[in-house]
């Protein structure tokens, strides 16, 4: 989230849109609730179904699966041809002034650099013009037609009331009130914020959902101010943690690009890493990439990372290709893979197309396990009738199974949706032999080192030097680990020269070995180690600041800045510059957030994000991280185009991307990933005529809470819903037993007809959804049921491969 | 020593004692529900609950045995002309004056009413009983029909007691009748003074 | 039409025959009402955090005795951390009744192996699970680990084992898991982030 | 250890004379449920099954969200789900928290024959003690609500207690502490009352016209209120329109005890005195007039 749960009650307008706020969040939901009541402020939510969060919402309009950016893209149009916008924020943040290069074109459904074999684009014709010292061009009169502002008038013009209507089937009337709902918080006194999950990342599209509703918050002024901000309601209490652990091949802890066969030399490296400025006197923050990569190096290899090794740049394995989930079970498919840790996590039942899982799970040559509770990843290879129907005798993987400390055996931090990272103690002890994560894979470790050190094999040199200075090495303790990753000083941290007189000599900023107070100490000598620069500061020379429990709200604005530690250094809420106007006066003053106070920007409710002595004529941008200092209308780092455009989802129930009619190609996202194979997996509309969506319930977090006994009872068994009239359609009454089918597999579950899922009106014809609820499977203590993800189709985003769980065809008849 | 008429078989007055024993049973133990002040009675079956499980069973024996002498004597209980008369003169009756009443069968009007009265009661004891007799059959209706049945229970129970205490105080007051249910022989004075018309038939019979 | 019950008990002749009865010793004992003992007395608070969705309530579980050796505590009750400035004391379904998914009978408690082909678990220790499991990896890694690739760059790969993370145990569990995973070269990472 | 001593019972089922009265001061305490705030999670259903440790049985899913579908002896409060249309168009989803009212004048107590097995505290509270029940199922005819479950296994009722054990250490009850979004709310009646019509005023401001306080005065009142936001047609959600105790349980609770009783003890004394005043009838009578 860019702001903060308590964020939330300053608002005056809610949006939830692609998520479902009120089940999948509750307790964060409350804060949506306190606006309501404290400021009036209004919620809308705009789902295929009349969720729980509609059951409070004052407006609800529906929608077709798949079809968020048409809805979206209808909204930008409506704020740019009525001139809603908030136009000096939009000056101010955004890059809507500068120039895009000539060449840069969009036709009939493809941008221009479309590559149709290797389904991607050059983007040489995408960007801005620089000029020659480097520095973007602008026109601040923003009537050049090259300017990303008229670029996006002329791109958005094409999505009508009528015609978004038409694709969406959202009623036009319906469809303009949620647009003038939102136009009015452009007012720079008004404020709205997005509540938004996985029901808008997850689809092929999911990126360009979530980009344009930025853009629709750029436009109307509300990034940067509490309040306001794009949320994202995240799923797991510490996938926020695990996501900035950057557990991932393309990203090393703390966001830093990993290396690619294209890095041949650390130098190559850290200069395609390094950030400048593209406009005057911008942060550029990424320009302090060295520092932060060469910190993480020595906290990994310690004194066996030195100049003269690169910092031991050969050590860090580079990524050749992508290594997604997707595609490391398309690789297992492909016998390519022997062997799977799966650590607290459950792909068999995560992961669409379950049949495909299960198929390459059992090419495996051994399969490791580690959680707390029976997953059905675990017992793959066990028959349990049509619910997992396979045959053990012709599964040669060898399947190990470690029983893990649960959240309550385990001392630690998580980190929340709103960037607080917050201490807990442990409750109890593991039951039975179960350990820790940590515990197991030092253990791990440890005897993979013993075992290189006696039998040597292939490059043992990382190994024996990776840096483990733990007391107990087989079991590292949760305070030393999170020390290691704030950083501490290897040698006497000196301060930089001093622009204003520098003759002076350099002092000593951190003694050698304390721990350091925030990034700004980091340095690309070696003089300092860090496991994740964005989490610096979080155990400072002041001692670990997440154990803090101090809720007190000075400002009232929901910020607790001494609740637990919010990366980066504490700053609550991201952008927040951009709470106030050009000349450093909040845009709304019952909201104060931060101010220009003549020398400092300091003293307001939250750290500035932004270096707080940049005084506001130097004209230093909200956006610190992003090299031009504003934030991006026209991005050139998405996969399928510089501005969202609508493409169906790869199952579509209406065949034709009406954006395009005439277009067979961009149909659905020209520039999604399909292995061979998934592409004939897809179901035709005309075998399977029925837009699905698969979705969790309020009383169970997917997979998880089926063995819990209390979340069994309030939600016992597996069902799937649909509406009134497709019930009639086909003779299902209440509670029948019915059979969904897709293209890959089957769902047999009770049926629940309720009015809260209409037919919508699309393109001329009926599209009816049927919904299909993800908690059940073969393992846990409710009945048991099939896994929703046989259904689903093996396809992911563009840019993060977030599988389209969200948008599929399947027919549905009674069992 | 005068002569014994014989008023009721054995088997008649075992089956009366058996449904005066359940009366009473039954009768407590529904007291004890009936009212907070009679709820120690529940002692005397081992508690609450014991009262609350065997107050139906106990009901039922009374109204199975109650049925068995039904059965025998209801013919002798139809109300006819002459019943009409002795009702008339019923005020003469309760003011000790014998003599002033009409000659009256096996059973005078007062007996009729207070066997009918315990007849209709018992059935609608037994019919509102079930209904609302947990946990087998109180499930099966409505609530509304439940708080009618209960209703009815009390009354039913209330009209039933009374009736047993007018039949008791008669067999008190009219000296000789005790023995009729006890010994199941009357003398032949009684039958003359109370049961003339019932005295000629058995007298010619025998 | 109802007159009020009390009054009408008082003028009521029952009360005069109840009265003398009870003077005979036969009065029902006279239970006072008494609520249930305080469930919560003298059990040791822990506060925590949520593990389930990213709101990350508070939470005080209340575990059994007061941290004595002889005892092995258990959870007896959790309850919202009224102090957490997120949720001020409040749980959703799921954290209400997470006390159930901590006790649950789909724990699993010791280490198990499914042997090729079998169709069941057995028990094995944690040395005897660890050595084999590291003595795969080694044997993987050995065999597939890519030193240079074919433009005779140094990249030192290991692609043929993938490491799904877990996004439910603790930043410093994620984070010793990454620098292991990292330092043994590999590259096929990924975590439920993405999903 | 329980705080509340005899003092704090103000009414006792099947007692004929009252309670102690002397605590006229203690606060009546309150719950108020905002429907317009509540999201149907359930939460009050988990937190009030764990902290009274009950766990009902694992259900099925019969084509609703109501899970279970009814109170149960395990199950003390249930959301219920009405899928409605008030103004033609415009679909309502609305949800309610069913459980006990804890009337001001409680049927239950009314109707219930064990002396103590149903008791009102000085603060409001209706709970149920199982010691005394005797399972025969009367609170069930008493109740306007229809909320007391008498359960297969030991045939005793139960019904929300309204945490009254935590209420008697001054702790909330587990529902309201839960509430996710502040949809319950705990206090005293008045302070519950009050806010009950700010919320109804407030959301005659967001345009629910018929939005009101149900807390209705056939039953005395209750302590478990609802802010409606269609406060005129609450039969929407199966809540009684103006729920009071049913006639028939007054006029067999109330008037009829005492009359039955007076009548057959009186009848017993007239009997008496009948046979004191008018002697026994004779059987002799015959043979004097014959001798005559």
């Amino acid at each position: 989230m860019t702001n903060s749960w308590t964020d939330i009650k300053n608002t005056d307008l809610v949006l939830i849109m692609g998520g479902n706020a009120a089940e999948a969040h509750p307790c964060g939901f409350k804060w949506v609730t306190e606006a309501m009541q404290q400021r009036k402020a209004k919620l809308i939510v705009v789902d295929p179904r009349f969720t729980r969060s509609a059951a409070v919402a004052d407006y609800y309009a529906p929608i077709r699966v798949g079809t968020d950016i048409a809805f979206l893209a209808g909204v930008i149009n409506y704020l740019l041809s009525k001139d809603r916008i908030h136009l000096d924020y939009v000056k101010l943040n955004t890059d809507a002034t500068f120039l895009t290069k000539e060449g840069y074109a969009f036709e009939d459904g493809f941008f221009s650099g479309y590559n149709g074999e290797r389904r991607s684009y050059d983007k040489s014709t995408w960007g801005y013009q620089t000029g020659k010292d480097g520095y973007v061009l602008t026109d601040d009169t923003l009537q050049n037609p090259l300017c990303v502002f008229q670029q996006m008038k002329k791109h958005y013009a094409r999505y009508t009331p009528e015609l978004v209507s038409r694709i969406t089937g959202t009623p036009q009337d319906q469809f303009l009130k949620v647009c003038e709902m939102l136009a009015a918080t452009s007012a720079p006194d008004k404020v709205m914020t997005i509540c938004y999950a996985l029901g808008w990342t997850q689809h092929t599209v999911g990126s360009q959902n979530i980009r344009t509703m930025a853009m629709i918050q750029l436009l109307l002024g509300n990034m940067g101010r509490p309040g306001g901000g794009v949320n994202a309601l995240r799923g797991h209490a510490n996938v926020q943690g695990i996501t900035d652990m950057c557990a991932y091949s393309e990203v090393l802890s703390g966001y830093l690009s990993a290396p690619t066969d294209a890095d041949d030399t650390r130098a190559k490296y850290l200069e395609t890493r390094t950030g400048k400025p593209l406009r005057p006197n911008q942060m550029a923050f990424t320009q302090n990439f060295p520092k932060w990569h060469t910190s993480l190096m020595k906290a990994y290899y310690g004194n066996a990372a030195t100049k003269d090794n690169q910092f031991a740049y050969d050590w860090l394995p580079k990524r050749d290709a992508a290594y997604d989930i997707l595609a490391m079970f398309e690789r297992m498919h492909q016998g390519k893979m022997n062997g799977f840790l799966c650590q607290g996590f459950n792909p068999l039942a995560a992961v669409p197309n379950k049949k495909k899982l299960s198929a390459g799970l059992a090419k495996l040559k051994f399969l490791v396990v580690m959680d707390p509770l029976e997953t059905e990843t675990s017992e793959f290879w066990k028959n349990y009738g049509p619910l997992n129907d396979v045959d053990p005798t012709k599964i040669a993987t060898e399947v190990f199974r470690f029983p893990t400390s649960c959240f309550a055996e385990e001392t630690g931090t998580f980190t929340n949706s709103s960037r607080v990272i917050s201490w807990k103690e442990k409750a109890v002890d593991p039951p039975g032999l179960a350990k820790p994560d940590s515990e197991i894979i030092a253990r791990l470790f440890v005897k993979l080192r013993e075992m290189y050190a006696k039998d040597g094999g292939t490059l043992p040199e990382p190994i024996a030097a990776l840096n483990w200075p733990y007391i107990n090495a087989s079991a590292p303790h949760p305070a030393e680990l999170l020390r290691e990753i704030n950083g501490r000083a290897l040698a006497d941290v000196m301060s930089p020269p001093d622009p204003k007189n520098p003759a002076a000599p350099p002092t000593v900023l951190v003694k050698a070995g304390d721990q350091l107070p925030g990034f700004a100490m980091l340095r690309d000598d070696g003089s300092t180690s860090c496991g994740n620069w964005i989490y610096a500061g979080c155990w400072g020379p002041t001692g670990n600041l997440t154990a803090r429990r101090d809720n007190s709200d000075p400002t009232g604005l929901g910020v607790f800045p001494n609740w637990g530690f919010a990366w980066p250094a504490n700053r609550r809420i991201l952008y927040n510059r951009a709470s106030a106007d050009a000349n450093g006066k909040p845009w709304d003053p019952s909201r104060k957030y931060l101010a220009w106070n003549g020398s400092s920007w300091a003293g307001g409710a939250d750290i500035p994000d932004i270096r707080p002595d940049a005084a506001p004529e130097q004209g230093v941008g909200a956006f610190i991280m992003n090299p031009e200092g504003v934030a991006r209308l026209h991005a050139v780092g998405m996969a399928e185009g510089p501005f969202p455009e609508h493409y169906e989802p790869f199952e579509t129930p209406v065949g034709v991307n009406l954006m395009c009619p005439t277009n067979a190609k961009a149909v659905s996202n020209p520039a999604a990933r399909v292995y061979k194979g998934d592409l004939e997996a897809f179901g035709r509309k005309e075998e399977f005529p029925y837009a699905a969506t698969t979705y969790r319930l309020t009383e169970h977090l997917h997979y998880w809470t089926k063995h819990s006994r209390s979340n069994a009872i309030v939600q016992p068994a597996p069902f799937v819903e649909i509406g009134v009239d497709l019930a009639k359609e086909k003779g299902i009454r209440q509670g029948d037993r019915v059979r969904v089918k897709s293209n890959r597999g089957e769902v047999v579950a009770a049926c629940v007809v309720t009015k809260r899922m209409k037919a919508l009106d699309v393109n001329g014809k009926k599209v009816h959804h049927v919904g299909i609820p993800i908690h059940w499977g073969f393992k846990g203590v409710t009945q048991n049921g099939y896994l929703a993800n046989a259904l689903t189709p093996f396809v992911g985003d563009a840019n993060s491969q977030t599988p389209e769980f969200k948008a599929f065809l399947v027919n549905i008849e009674k069992a | 020593m005068a002569r014994m008429l014989q008023r009721y078989s054995d088997s008649e007055r075992m089956n009366h004692w058996f449904i005066a024993l359940t009366f009473v049973l039954a009768g407590l133990s529904g007291l004890a529900f009936f009212h907070p002040a009679f709820f120690f009675f529940v002692n005397l079956f081992g508690g609450g609950s014991w009262a609350r499980i065997l107050h139906p069973l106990l009901g039922l024996l009374m109204v199975a045995g109650f049925a068995l002498l039904f059965a025998k004597l209801w013919r002798d209980n139809l109300i006819n002309a002459a019943d009409h008369e002795w009702r008339k003169k019923m005020g003469e009756m309760l003011r000790g004056n014998k003599a002033a009443m009409p000659p009256v069968g096996k059973y005078n009007f007062g007996q009729k009413v207070t066997f009918w009265a315990m007849a209709i009661s018992l059935a609608v004891l037994l019919v509102t009983g079930v209904m609302f007799w947990r946990p087998w059959f109180a499930p099966l209706f409505p609530i509304g029909l439940l708080r009618v049945a209960v209703l009815l229970h009390s009354i039913a129970a209330v009209v039933l007691i009374l009736s047993t205490i007018m039949h008791v105080y008669a067999a008190i007051w009219v000296k000789g009748t005790l023995r009729a249910m006890t010994r199941g022989t009357v003398t032949e004075g009684w039958a003359q003074v109370n049961h003339p018309l019932w005295h000629e038939q058995v007298s010619k019979g025998n | 039409m109802d007159m009020d019950r009390r009054q009408f008990f008082r003028v009521s002749g029952a009360g005069l025959a109840a009265s003398s009865l009870v003077a005979l010793g036969f009065s029902p004992a006279r239970a006072i009402a008494e609520t249930r003992a305080f469930k919560l007395a003298r059990t040791t608070e822990t506060r925590s955090i949520c593990p389930y969705c990213s709101v990350s309530c508070g939470l005080v579980m209340y575990t059994l005795g007061d941290k004595a050796k002889n005892v092995k505590a258990s959870i007896v009750h959790v309850e919202g951390d009224p102090d957490h400035p997120v949720n001020r004391g409040t749980l959703c379904p799921k954290g209400a009744g997470v006390m159930d998914m901590i006790q649950s009978p789909g724990r699993v408690k010791v280490p198990q192996v499914r042997e090729p082909g079998t169709s069941t678990w057995k028990n094995i220790s944690w040395d005897e699970a660890l050595t084999r499991v590291a003595r795969h990896l080694k044997a993987d890694r050995d065999a597939n680990l890519v030193a240079t690739n074919d433009k005779g760059v140094t990249v030192n790969r290991w692609n043929s084992t993938g490491f799904l993370l877990s996004s439910a145990a603790s930043n410093e569990s994620g984070y010793l898991s990454v620098k292991v995973a990292r330092g043994l070269g590999m590259v096929a990472l990924d975590t439920q982030a993405r999903i | 250890m329980s705080s509340l001593q005899s003092l704090d019972v103000v009414a006792r089922s099947a007692t004929t004379l009252p309670t102690p009265q002397i605590r006229t001061a203690a606060p009546h305490v309150a719950k108020l449920i905002d429907e317009s705030k509540c999201i149907g999670c359930k939460a009050c259903q988990v937190a009030c099954m764990n902290w009274n440790d009950l766990r009902d049985d694992i259900g099925n899913n019969v084509g609703v969200y109501d899970n279970p579908s009814d109170l149960t002896p395990s199950s003390w409060t249930v959301m219920k789900f009405f899928e409605v249309e008030p103004t033609e168009g415009n679909l309502e989803w609305l949800i309610r928290k069913d459980g006990c009212m804890h009337c001001e004048d409680p049927g239950c107590l009314k109707a219930c024959p064990s002396p103590g097995a149903i008791v009102k505290y000085a603060n409001g509270i209706v709970d149920f003690v199982s010691e005394n029940c005797i399972g025969c199922g009367y609170c069930v005819k008493g109740c306007p609500f229809d909320v007391p479950r008498i359960s297969q296994k030991d045939n005793k009722a139960y019904k929300c207690t309204l945490c009254s054990d935590r209420v008697s250490v001054g702790l909330e009850p587990a529902c309201v502490k839960t509430c996710p979004t502040g949809a319950i709310s705990y206090g005293t009646k008045d302070d519950m009352v009050a806010y009950g019509n700010r919320r109804a005023e407030e959301l005659k401001e967001r345009g629910h016209q018929n939005a009101g306080l149900y807390n209705p005065e056939g039953v005395g009142g209750t302590h478990v209120m609802y802010v409606l936001k269609h406060a005129d047609k609450p039969q929407l959600e199966d809540l009684p329109a103006n729920p009071s105790v049913s006639p028939l349980v007054s006029l067999w609770k109330g008037t009829t005890k005492p009359l039955a009783v007076a009548s057959m003890l009186g009848a017993m004394v007239l009997g008496f005195f009948h046979y004191m005043k008018v002697g026994p009838i004779e059987e002799k009578e015959k043979t004097e007039k014959e001798g005559a």
